[in-house]
């Protein structure tokens, strides 16, 4: 466990560099919302190789450290472009891959967010009223039952997962990792606890006084905390709720760009190895798509923390 | 599709919405005849109002102007699981004669012709929602006799009743098709076509499922499209015309 | 269920009078913070009988509920007068009342916190690691085992707490219900989930476009609440953060009033039976105390909802 | 005794605070040689900073300025059971041999003749914080042979030691009382005194115990409190004597 105060700012280089090794299984969660696109990035950069990651939905960012070929198992529970269609590249290493193929683990999204529950609590399984009259189980052994000490009841259960590593991205964060979150929370949470190592992502480097006049929006404390990144627009093509919209654009264009190797292996050149880290990439993207995308503000009202 | 399946939900109800034609006619029906439909979002949105339509289910427009957001490990186990949701919806590639949805594979599971994305919530909204709406365009490929593999538990199949099974919810009820509204009949949990849009006839519906379709002894009367809820879908819900392609429905 | 919307106001009297009953199990939860008072004196005044009291800390507003003969049976996991002694109408129930000694179903606070999240998810059990070298699971069999069908470890199991009603004070709600809470949560989302029957009581009822403006404080959904009630100073002598302060004097004083079952009578009297409802109650306490109790502003900033 | 006890604390360490005496120890140590102590209530005030002492483990002051507010389900599931508590405090009517603590009933539990609180997070703290410090005063109806009830796990007991029980964390490991420190010996898992206050004599000190205490072959040597330490806790952190009593310590 990490120290629980002090410093742990790092460039994302670092961080990756420091804490994720080859092999490691991995989590990069945010469901739509703060999915960290910098950190799968400077993955595919440093070359990381038979990860096994873990994400309810697979998404783009998946489909990207699959294609770059640091991928070799998926534990996932759905796995498509949403509101477009397919993610390619996975699809292409299932359905015409029969050398190698990417190992598949398939739950439902209620299976994976109990799994993330499991491993945060150190339990090692969680119970559920799930999968009866479904094929799941049959696809997938290690969904198993557990009989209710109580009513006899058969109840459906999910092994824990401990990922040795899990990347967080929120909104703020100060520099001990403590970081708040408005918006989708997602299962970021239950993620960051149940991983041996997290990586803090945030849009922006929050001074501790600002973290500790609204505790309650702090979603993850810095005492899980083993480095912290402050990597703007580092969600992009997904979003941060108050700071930039999704880039839906782009996510209709990974149709056409995902469906061709050879234009996907280029836009990877391009916008993955042929830059160094996130501001060169938001450079390339433009400034108009950043300007199109900033969010307008709407802010909350503060409430009070006397007594 | 769109209209059919929002005329399924009356004012009040809560209900579980999925993405594409579902958030539509969610939306559609808040415009019309429900307006306190509280929609909830496996993304965690509650009683979101949704000032444009949402291309992801976790798009920022479910957030800003909601009730309340909640973790996904609230919504999956004390909003679902914990029997809140009147209705879920659900699409898939493949429903068969007894309401089983399949949005996982096409053929085999380990060598698949066709890798669907996968359950997502869908196999516990099925379970779990009080009563579960399917929408999907009725086609022989789409309706086989039997799916390849079940994602989503119907009123029957492989692995027993759902009574035999003790799902809690009643699982799918209606199935809005492009063509007409099928039902499962009293008993047997078998599907059968209940209803017929306007100007089609039945028995050329009936024979564009993958199996016998019955037809049920009466069937129930549907309106076209208002003027009004056409004028919402094109004009002001689906202007991009996302979901509802060029045919208006 | 109750209905997602419209206005489920009431008075506090009409709230107790529709949804407590006779032997109902009843949850009044909030850990030091938010424990309604108010509503715990409403049903004193109604001379409810049979109840089973569930709470983690019975606290002084079960002691009164038990000294003014409201309870069968008590279910909780700290029986303490928090920093002061003894909740003495308590004790007496247990120590000095052969003939009808109050049932007692004891847990450790996590084992009645799990008993909620079990009942909130409508599982019939939790597991739990906990338990293993202590007599707890001695003195109450519902404590029980489950086995792990992944490592075949034995871990500790509580059976599901799903109470007939709940009494749930927040800072804030609208008149749906939707309610939002900041400072400490103790375990009332849960209790509330758990419960067939929801009495929300805030201090403030706020329009709902406010409570839209920051979706992320609420922590109660309108959908599970029956009715709302608008009682300010409801948690007296407990806290509302942002609202008041506690009143530990009270609390101590609680240790010479209970003590003595005349003057715990007399007490009864004057500030329950003898008052039509809070606002009664509050003015007895004259306005140096309510001014003494009253928090100073401390405001946090508000956050960007825009996209 | 909170003298003692805060000096139990490393600076940066995650501790699990009961309200009294441990309290004050934290908010001493946190005061003197470990300001990043970070301080963690089962109420859910996730580090700390209470400007005033704060009377119940809920007190607002633990809030206001906190780093994080978490449910208490979290704090249960996620913070302790999951292995993230470093130090946890407990206090206890009776502490025996075995360093196993009642803080339930004396006499029967069915028929008891005190009824004292009971566990509160008292068990689970004792199961899963990587190391317990135990505060209580030395008598010999404190410190019994064996407890009338076993609230909170020891060393050894009646259910068996604390590796055949796979309990995670290490126990009880420090007993800080009112005239000396008692931890357990190496191997068999009983308390001896392994140091007593400034002016004490050992043998004295031992015969307060309910059982035949071993001292250990070399005692610690302990300080008095500095002056520092009397004047923070006498007129900063316990102005009103809530805790410190007449006498100081």
């Amino acid at each position: 466990m990490a120290h629980p105060s002090g410093s742990k700012l790092m460039t994302m280089s670092d961080a990756i560099g420091r804490f994720v090794r080859d092999g490691d299984v991995l989590v990069i969660e945010g469901f739509t919302h703060l999915i960290c696109f910098a950190a799968a990035h400077e993955i595919i950069r440093q070359r990381r190789r038979d990860l096994t990651l873990c994400r309810l939905t697979p998404d783009l960012i998946y489909d990207q450290l699959i294609a770059a070929g640091c991928a070799k198992k998926l534990v996932f529970s759905w796995a498509g472009n949403p509101g477009v269609g397919s993610l390619h590249a996975l699809r292409r290493s299932i359905e015409k891959n029969p050398d190698r193929p990417l190992e598949l683990e398939e739950y439902s999204h209620f299976g994976l967010v109990a799994r993330f529950c499991a491993g945060a609590a150190q339990l090692p399984f969680w119970p559920m009223r799930d999968y009866r009259g479904s094929d799941l189980p049959a696809a997938n052994p290690l969904i198993k039952t557990v009989t209710c000490p109580y009513t006899g009841e058969e109840l459906a259960t999910v092994p824990a997962l401990n990922p040795d590593v899990a990347v967080i991205h929120a909104q703020r964060a100060d520099a001990s990792g403590n970081a708040q979150v408005w918006g989708l929370y997602g299962v970021q949470k239950e993620a960051a606890f149940a991983s041996d190592r997290v990586i803090l992502v945030a849009e922006e480097i929050i001074a501790e006084s600002v973290l500790r006049s609204d505790p309650n929006r702090t979603l993850i404390p810095g005492i899980i905390v083993d480095a912290v990144v402050c990597e703007p627009w580092g969600a992009h093509p997904s979003y941060a709720q108050g700071y930039y919209d999704r880039d839906n654009d782009f996510y209709i264009e990974w149709e056409d760009i995902s469906k061709d190797p050879e234009r996907l292996a280029t836009w990877l050149d391009e916008f993955v190895y042929g830059v160094a880290g996130r501001s060169e990439y938001m450079a390339k993207l433009g400034p108009e798509r950043k300007q199109r995308l900033t969010a307008s503000p709407l802010m909350s009202e503060g409430v009070n923390y006397g007594f | 599709m769109a209209v059919r399946a929002a005329h399924e939900l009356r004012d009040g109800e809560v209900v579980f919405v999925g993405i594409g034609v579902p958030n539509l006619a969610c939306n559609l029906a808040r415009a019309t005849h429900a307006p306190n439909l509280m929609l909830i979002y496996e993304s965690g949105a509650v009683g979101a109002v949704p000032d444009r339509l949402p291309v992801s289910i976790g798009d920022p427009a479910l957030v800003t102007g909601s009730l309340a957001v909640a973790p996904m490990a609230d919504i999956f186990q004390y909003y679902l699981q914990g029997g809140r949701i009147q209705v879920g919806f659900l699409g898939g590639a493949q429903i068969d004669r007894y309401g089983n949805i399949n949005s996982t594979v096409i053929g085999d599971y380990l060598h698949p012709k066709v890798r669907l994305p996968g359950s997502g919530g869908a196999c516990e909204i099925a379970i779990h929602a009080q009563r579960v709406v399917v929408v999907a365009p009725l086609s022989p490929r789409s309706f086989p006799q039997a799916v390849d593999f079940i994602t989503s538990p119907g009123l029957n199949g492989k692995y027993g009743t759902r009574e035999s099974l003790g799902l809690p919810g009643a699982g799918p009820v209606r199935i809005v098709t492009d063509m007409g509204i099928l039902a499962p009949s009293h008993g047997s949990g078998e599907l059968e076509l209940v209803g017929v849009y306007p100007g089609l006839d039945a028995d050329a519906v009936r024979k564009k499922a993958g199996w016998p379709l019955a037809v049920a002894s009466t069937l129930e009367p549907i309106l076209p499209p208002t003027e009004r809820e056409l004028h919402l879908l094109r004009d002001v819900l689906d202007v991009d015309r996302l979901y509802i392609g060029k045919r208006g429905e």
